[in-house]
């Protein structure tokens, strides 16, 4: 690809890019957030057009309208975010737009096996996108490239959402794949693996190629340099705050599938039956979501939950947050049951909530900033008086958030779609900091978020947690979690199956326990099962 | 807390919970069980109407056009454009369908009819597809569009037309209609000696065999045909990709824009032959006013079905035979229908006393109470009440049944090229 | 900040009238297709709108207009499609006046209580659909086409002489008996141009009512937040349930306010000739007016102007439904320009972004080396 | 007050020439019943008379003020006699009547509103139909026969009451079914004839009746659609739908129709105004003046002698008062 350049209204997504992709190698393309990486995969994959620049294929000059054009070159690529639709089956979204290939029948489903076995990638035809976890839809859309015969690969963040033993699973792919004679481009903000895997480096900055770097001898730091001209800034904090008295206690929290609702729980028993009608009662068993968790968070402690996504994170924030019923369980918040209260008493009574999804729990992406402001606090000051909003000192404090969290943003009349993602988040933390919360659920407070805002972010939970705010941590990135937390734990299926030390433990060892290979209290450079007293637990063994 | 096992039924990896495929043999048993039912209250009430052949085939031409509507919705939403402009592109059939057809011939008015609901599609992909504004907007103004155009047109066409005026057009020919010899007879003869269930079988067939348009049978077969091409065609894969997911598809090489138009239009063009039956077989002329909101029914009867096109039928089903039924003999139909519901109730009831829910279980066996008391007491039902048959039913069957609902996922949703993350 | 608005506002001007300008055009274009003068039919439905009585008529239905309007537009704020409003009012008019008629309390009293029970009527009848959607997840889109013609059927069973109607000897028509003076609205008089329903006052006054609940409010705030993501309104404390059967509710007291400029203004009575279709009009006009109280006064008086002025375009050898047809290009016209006027206008904000990301660079870049 | 919208054009009366007008029903002129009857009524008089005409139609769901304006502009633009089609337009006559009293209103169909300006065109609808049903009755073979109304309303009730009147005077043990197609306000009954066919079918098949009458205007035709192909009697209604060109294939079914001369009570109003002798009140238009009646176009018909007596004695009868027929039933 030769001067690639790509504008957006206001944007210089890619100005004069150069990159070349050596065949039969892994490539690997890094930048900070909005570097402009993604576009550039876009632009050679047909799903943009660049409005200057040409791209070469083998010595031939090609141009794609259409990533149609682009697949019948043997280009396929594996988005950032997942390109499935829900509703239909495995099968039908990888034959999809390659039908001619193997039909739509039992040719391709045959096919899709084959492919399968051969990677190891387990992937079952029939079943519908939505009931995969994230892994699966990562493999499935994998699967799609693979299915198609590209000779290229487009891998774009694919590790993101993955742990260490499924990034490795994942990169002896890669390698098997190279050893067939393909292409891989990897884009990857995790530098680690950047060197681990690739042959070659390009690293883009503010849209330009700022250089290459050879994975046989530079350093995650050298990249990080690179990459933003500044150092790693990293998570760790080690003076504690942790004080002994309890801010929220959760006690055998239980959490049904929804649609189905358990018949005799007290029992333990898993016979639920669904709600709705259906014809044969017996034949449908819901399963649980959560499964008797139970956990305590004191003033000034930062509990952090390990876990492959779709585990029970999910479920158990939003048990916590109000937003499903718990089948069986007491949630107790600075000594008041609020098992039974609603969402918004819940947040008045100092829950905050720096949500997994923003776009869909934290945000009304198509209102300005400072009704986002507003969201979630409507009853509070400074946003309304009396039932009555107060818009005039609504506005002002957004104006504050905006300047104290150096939320990068034309006005608080902009709407918060036309905010970059980091951006949004440290509107977010800002709104939810502002209302002094006595816990604060932090769902990957700063995925997807440059390094710059990362840090801030960062800083303003450890402010808090000072004053003795109490935090449930959520995270995929392990260096996150052990950083941050005071205490920490796994989730695996539902339940909590191991806890340890985040002064000790290493991110390769908490990600085996993710996976469900260890349970019990894990030991550094140790981690077979130690089996712990699974009746009544001391406050002690909560503060670690 | 930590526990030391994990049991390994703990939690099944995701399955598909809550969700069942119904199978052919489970789809057959239950429309046996409801035509037992009905057999069973036939039976009691003396309604011997319920199950006639010329209820049947009545049922079947007052459903026929709704369906149809509800067809062409289920084209559209399936490729992610909500369509509320089914009204209007139906009236644009009946119009332009009794407007060919009066002077070219029945199949010309079925061809030009259906081109004129196209037409009305086409006009709603540009405006929803092509512009992305709102698609109730664009579907209300269609509708608006298409009502006052024909009434326009009216005035220079039919109204200088022997035997038309400003309202209505000349006739047209009927197109042919068959009856299968024999076997048409055969069922009349067993559904008149009003046996248990046998009777009621032969009525439902004999309405299918006796005096059918054949405009009829093509609108039959276009379900199963719409069921093939959409879920058995990857020209279907496509199409409904869109509605799922219109970024995902873009990413495989799949011209969204392309899908949507075709759905759209073929979406208007059902309508518009929904329209032409309304114009050329439920009756022989148009006139201003015909479709009189079936194709808002339509909708509901799609919906009702949950986007699929045999839920989506037997919606439009239940629509035209109760509305049949209230036509042909209100007052001493419907009152059998009462039974028919409050049995209905009585088996709620016991489902959900078996659930252990005993408010729900009170609820059905209050209002089963109270319907069999009015079953007892009266011998009719008043006219208004007849009216609101159909409706009701289908409220009650939707407020009873579970809802599944489970619309294409980006139904509704504006959708640009190149816009995805 | 300021010019930002400035400019948003002319944004918010042009697209419309440039819009208007089009639809009038392609009006033209069809009258001209179909062989007619392009111009005279357009120049008489303005001559129309010049006279006195028909101002009147405009201002009187594009008041009934603006209140059906409203309740469509306070389900739309929450992405709930009350299709139901038709059937709401006539049956919220129809129990109102039968209450009005069979009960008389000094003046305001009796007024109060029949706009009170309308309200309650049409709240419980766009409440069932409500409830059914919240509690059995049944589409309101369905539900609420259902309840109209049960409506229907209701109201024509009610009107019976043998159940609450009154059938006037020599008449027929079937009415609910005629309202005491007591209960009838207060009019604007001017003369010999008719009168102006008083309660036409209260559906606009209503539109300020509207604007404050939903801007300014909790309440408002939370209906707002559910219309525009259902699940981060959920997340911020709304109870979606509980919303849905609210909004309902509300938009259905709203809508048995439609009836009422007439019921209390003019026929005192409720009739087999009630005004009917005024629920479906709402929807387009809340449609055209964007949900905003503005918007849909503007929208409110269009549609009202165009039947108005079209009704005389028969008497003037002109068909009437050109009028249709007008209003049908307008509906079209209007929205695609919001859109392309929206197109733009998130470009132009994007460019701002841009240009502020652009020019805060730098200062990002100093404060990441310092962390 | 300012300018009204009458005041503009010239009107009719400054330019020396006579005038009448119509304000039309929901439907309007097209509508090949009702309000077409009373065009035709108007037209004639154009030529008859020599006088210039002016016609209205309302819009959708218009409401009383919008009757109001439209009777006020046509009076005040001097058309005289202004006539308005249907019983909707009585409040506004009410209103209108007393401010212009040098002109004749008349209203079809409703004798609620009284005035010394104001004229009451009314039919003995009942008494056509009491011989629909005396000729249904003696037709049929079954014992049973139909009655299909178009939309519950008082008017087509009236209909209802005189056939089965009509039927039981003459067959006691005779059954009449009968059916409406839609409730008011909607009014979908009179456009639908798809309904109109799945009723009469109704009738026909599972009640037994091999006659059916329906008063449901254009949805009427469906009905005589199934009649006519079932091989059974339809009886129409209006006008002489024998002779109905868009009717033609069936009207060998067609036994006969019950009319009502709109037309004529249109014409004889606008002449009477014309003549300087304005008639007012109440204006009865029954058996004895042929303003109701059963039409005999049809050949069959006129063939059964037994019949046409029957028909012939009962009309006597309710001319002499000695049958009272029923307005509601
Ligand atoms: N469709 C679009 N319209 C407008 N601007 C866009 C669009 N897509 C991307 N951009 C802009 O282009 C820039 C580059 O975006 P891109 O997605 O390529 O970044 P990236 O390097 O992939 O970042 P990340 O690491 O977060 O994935 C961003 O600043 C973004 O603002
Ligand atoms: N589809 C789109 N339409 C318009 N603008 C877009 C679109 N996609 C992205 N943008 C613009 O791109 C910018 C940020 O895009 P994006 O969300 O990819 O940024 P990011 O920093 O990569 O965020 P994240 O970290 O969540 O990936 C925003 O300014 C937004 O205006
Ligand atoms: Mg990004
Ligand atoms: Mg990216």
């Amino acid at each position: 690809m030769h001067g690639i350049t790509k504008r957006f209204p206001g944007v210089v997504a890619n100005k004069d890019i150069a990159i070349t992709v050596r065949k039969g190698t892994v490539h690997a393309l890094i930048g900070e957030n909005g570097a402009g990486k993604s576009t550039l995969m876009k632009i050679l994959y047909g799903m943009q057009k660049p409005d200057e620049g040409t791209i070469a294929i083998d010595g031939e000059q090609v141009s794609f309208n259409t990533p149609g054009d682009a697949i019948a070159r043997g280009i396929g690529m594996v988005h950032q975010h997942f390109m499935l639709a829900d509703n239909l089956t495995v099968l039908e979204n990888v034959v999809l737009g390659g039908e001619k290939l193997y039909g739509i029948g039992a040719k391709a489903r045959k096919k899709i096996k084959e492919i399968s076995d051969a990677y190891g990638l387990g992937v079952r035809p029939d079943a519908l996108v939505e009931d995969l976890g994230v892994a699966d839809r990562q493999r499935v859309e994998i699967l799609k490239v693979l299915y198609r015969g590209a000779k290229i690969l487009i891998l774009d963040e694919p590790t993101a959402v993955l742990v260490p033993q499924e990034v490795d699973a994942l990169f002896d792919n890669l390698r098997e794949l190279k050893a067939e004679g393909l292409t891989v481009i990897f884009i990857s903000h995790k530098l680690g693996e950047v060197l681990k895997v690739a042959d070659d480096i390009t690293v883009i900055r503010r849209g330009t190629t700022v250089g290459t770097a050879d994975p046989k001898t530079a350093t995650t730091k050298q990249l990080a340099e690179l990459m933003v001209g500044s150092e790693l800034p990293s998570p760790e904090t080690r003076e504690s705050t942790v004080t002994t008295t309890p801010m929220l206690q959760v006690e055998d929290l239980t959490v049904a599938e929804t649609g189905v609702v358990m018949v005799r729980h007290e029992t333990s028993a898993r016979m639920m039956l669904p709600m709705d009608r259906t014809i044969d009662p017996s034949a449908e068993l819901g399963r649980l979501l959560l499964d008797g968790v139970s956990f305590t968070i004191h003033k000034g402690e930062i509990l952090g939950i390990a876990g492959v996504e779709g585990n029970g994170q999910t479920e158990l924030i939003e048990a916590l947050m109000g937003m499903i019923s718990p089948a069986a369980g007491v949630i107790t918040l600075d000594g008041t049951d609020i098992t039974k209260s609603s969402v918004r008493k819940r947040r008045v009574g100092g829950i905050g909530y720096i949500p997994e999804d923003r776009h869909r729990h934290g945000l009304l992406l198509e209102s300005p900033l400072w009704e986002n402001r507003i969201l979630g606090h409507v009853t509070e000051r400074p946003n309304s008086k009396s039932g009555i909003l107060d818009l005039k000192a609504a506005r002002k404090d957004t104006e504050r958030i905006v300047r104290e969290y150096d939320v990068r943003t034309p006005g608080i009349e902009v709407t918060a779609a036309s905010l970059s993602g980091g951006n949004q988040q440290k509107l977010i933390v800002g709104r939810e900091m502002s209302h002094n919360p006595k816990f604060l659920i932090a769902a990957h407070p700063t995925r997807g978020v440059d390094v710059g805002a990362q840090a801030q972010i960062w800083d303003a939970i450890r402010e808090a947690r000072r004053e003795g705010l109490a935090v449930l941590l959520i995270s995929a990135d392990l260096d996150e979690l052990i950083g941050l937390s005071d205490t920490l734990r796994v989730i695996y299926r539902g339940r909590l199956v191991a806890d340890a030390d985040p002064a000790t433990i290493t991110p390769e060892e908490l990600g085996t326990a993710m996976t469900g290979a260890a349970s019990g209290h894990l030991e550094a450079s140790d981690n077979h099962s130690a089996g712990t007293d699974a009746g009544t637990e001391s406050p002690e063994d909560e503060a670690r | 807390m930590s526990t030391s096992t994990v049991s390994a039924t703990s939690a099944a990896p995701k399955k598909p919970g809550g969700r069942k495929k119904l199978t052919l043999p489970w789809i057959m048993l239950i429309v046996a069980g409801a035509l037992a039912l009905v057999s069973v209250v036939r039976l009691i009430s003396g309604a011997n109407d319920l199950t006639s052949v010329g209820q049947v085939s009545g049922a079947l031409s007052l459903a026929v056009p709704i369906g149809l509507a509800g067809l062409g919705g289920l084209w559209a939403e399936r490729s992610g454009v909500v369509n509320i402009g089914l009204e209007g592109m139906m009236i644009l059939g009946t119009w332009f369908g009794a407007w060919a057809g009066y002077q070219w011939g029945p199949w010309t008015g079925v061809l030009v009819g259906i081109a004129g609901g196209a037409a009305g599609g086409l006009l709603h992909a540009i405006i929803t597809v092509t512009f992305n504004v709102n698609h109730i907007v664009s579907g209300v103004a269609i509708n608006i569009l298409a009502l006052g155009f024909t009434q326009y047109l009216s005035n220079f066409t039919f109204a200088e037309a022997p035997g038309g005026s400003s309202k209505q057009s000349p006739q047209v020919e009927p197109i042919y209609k068959v009856t299968v010899p024999g076997l048409s007879d055969w069922m009349a003869d067993l559904q008149g000696k009003h046996w248990f269930f046998v009777s009621d079988l032969a009525g439902v067939i004999g309405g299918l065999v006796t005096e059918i348009s054949l405009l009829t049978i093509v609108a039959l077969l276009l379900i199963p045909a719409t069921w093939w091409v959409l879920w058995r065609t990857s020209f279907g894969l496509r199409l409904r990709s869109c509605g799922e997911n219109p970024i995902a598809a873009e990413s495989l090489g799949v011209n969204v824009y392309k899908y949507k138009y075709i759905a759209v239009i073929v979406s208007g063009a059902l309508a518009g032959l929904g329209g032409v039956y309304l114009s050329e077989v439920a009756s022989p002329i148009y006139q201003e006013g015909q479709t009189g909101g079936r194709g808002y029914i339509g909708l509901a009867a799609m919906i009702f079905g949950n986007w699929m096109p045999g839920g989506m039928a037997m919606g439009a089903g239940l629509f035209g035979f109760i509305d049949s039924l209230k036509l042909r003999g209100g007052a001493e139909n419907v009152h059998a229908m009462l039974l028919l519901i409050a049995i209905l109730l009585v088996l709620v009831c016991v489902w959900q006393l078996y659930k252990k829910k005993y408010i729900q279980a009170g609820v059905a066996a209050v209002f089963a109470a109270l319907l069999f008391l009015w079953y007892a007491t009266t011998d009719s039902v008043p006219s208004q009440f007849v009216d609101a048959a159909p409706y009701l039913t289908t409220l009650l069957v939707l407020a009873l049944s579970a809802q599944r609902l489970r619309m294409p996922k980006a139904d509704g949703m504006p959708y640009r090229k190149g816009q995805g993350k | 900040m300021k010019t930002f608005d400035k400019d948003r506002l002319m944004l918010a001007i042009a697209g419309p009238a440039l819009a208007l300008v089009a639809a009038f055009a392609l009006t033209m274009i069809v009258l001209g297709a179909t062989g007619i003068n392009p111009i005279e039919p357009l120049r008489i439905m303005v001559e129309n709108a010049g006279y006195e009585d028909i101002q009147v008529l405009i201002v009187n239905q594009a008041g009934t207009y603006y209140l059906a309007a409203l309740a469509v537009a306070i389900g739309f704020r929450m992405n709930l499609f009350n299709i139901g409003v038709d059937g709401q009012y006539r049956l919220a008019a129809m129990v109102s006046a039968v209450v009005g008629t069979a009960i008389t309390l000094p003046g305001p009293l009796h007024i109060l209580l029949i706009v009170l029970v309308a309200m309650m009527t049409g709240a419980f009848w766009a409440g069932i659909a409500g409830v059914l959607k919240a509690k059995r997840g049944v589409s309101e889109v369905v539900s609420t086409i259902m309840l109209n013609a049960i409506a229907t059927s209701l109201i024509a069973w009610l009107i019976l002489p043998k159940n609450l109607g009154v059938q006037v000897e020599g008449s027929n028509d079937l009415t609910t008996g005629e309202i005491a003076q007591s209960g009838w609205f207060p009019a604007l008089s001017l003369g010999d141009s008719g009168e102006i329903y008083g309660f036409t006052f209260v559906a606009f006054a209503l539109g300020f009512v509207y604007w404050f609940v939903l801007n300014r409010t909790r309440f408002g705030f939370d209906l707002r937040a559910s219309g525009a993501s259902e699940s981060a309104a959920a997340a911020s404390g709304v109870d979606s349930k509980k919303m849905i059967i609210t909004a309902m509710l509300i938009s259905g007291a709203v809508a048995g306010l439609s009836g009422m400029p007439v019921l209390l203004g003019e026929s005192h009575t409720y009739t087999l000739v009630f005004p009917v279709g005024v629920g479906f009009t709402g929807i387009t006009i809340a449609l055209l007016g964007r949900n905003s109280p503005v918007g849909i006064f503007f929208a409110a008086l269009l549609m009202a102007f165009i039947d108005k002025a079209s009704a005389g375009l028969d008497t003037a050898g002109y068909a009437k439904e050109i009028g249709t047809i007008m209003k049908g290009l307008i509906v079209i016209a209007v929205v695609v320009s919001y859109e392309l006027v929206r197109r733009y206008g998130i470009r132009r904000q994007q460019q701002k972004v841009g240009e502020e990301l652009a020019s805060g660079g730098a200062i990002k870049t100093d404060k990441e080396v310092a962390a | 007050g300012g300018k009204k919208s009458s005041d503009a054009s010239s009107s009719p009366s400054e330019s020396g020439q006579k005038s009448a007008a119509i304000a039309y029903d929901i439907g309007g002129r097209g509508d090949q019943s009702f309000n077409d009857a009373a065009y035709a009524g108007l037209k004639k008089a154009e030529t008859d008379l020599k006088i210039k005409t002016s016609e209205a139609e309302p819009t959708d769901g218009e409401g009383e003020a919008d009757k109001v304006q439209r009777l006020t502009e046509l009076a005040r633009k001097g058309n005289n006699p202004v006539i308005g089609v249907g019983f909707a337009y009585a409040p506004a006559i009410k209103k209108v009547a007393p401010k212009f009293p040098d002109t004749t209103f008349g209203i079809i169909d409703d004798t609620s509103v009284t005035g010394p300006n104001i004229a009451n065109l009314v039919f003995n609808e009942e008494q056509g139909s009491y011989l629909a049903g005396v000729a249904a009755a003696k037709v049929s073979k079954t014992g049973t026969v139909g009655f299909i109304g178009g939309v519950e309303v008082p008017l087509i009730k009236k209909f209802e009451a005189g056939f089965t009147q009509g039927v039981k005077d003459t067959n006691p043990n005779a059954k009449v079914l009968s059916a409406y197609l839609t409730q008011p306000p909607n009014f979908d009954g009179f456009a639908k004839p798809d309904l109109g066919k799945a009723a009469a079918q109704g009738q026909l098949d599972a009640g037994g009746a091999d006659v059916v009458y329906a008063a449901a205007g254009l949805a009427g035709s469906g009905a005589i659609e199934a009649a006519s192909a079932k091989g059974k009697w339809a009886i129409g209604v209006d006008s002489d739908q024998y002779n109905q060109a868009g009717l033609a294939k069936y009207k060998d079914s067609i036994l006969t129709s019950v009319t009502k001369d709109v037309e004529d009570s249109v014409f004889n109003l606008i002449k009477s105004v014309e003549d300087g002798k304005p008639t007012t009140g109440e204006i009865r238009y029954g058996l004895d003046k042929d303003g109701v009646g059963l039409a005999d176009s049809n050949p069959k018909y006129k063939e059964m002698a037994d019949v046409i007596a029957a028909v012939e004695k009962a009309k006597a009868d309710i001319i002499a008062k000695k049958i009272n027929v029923k307005t509601a039933p």
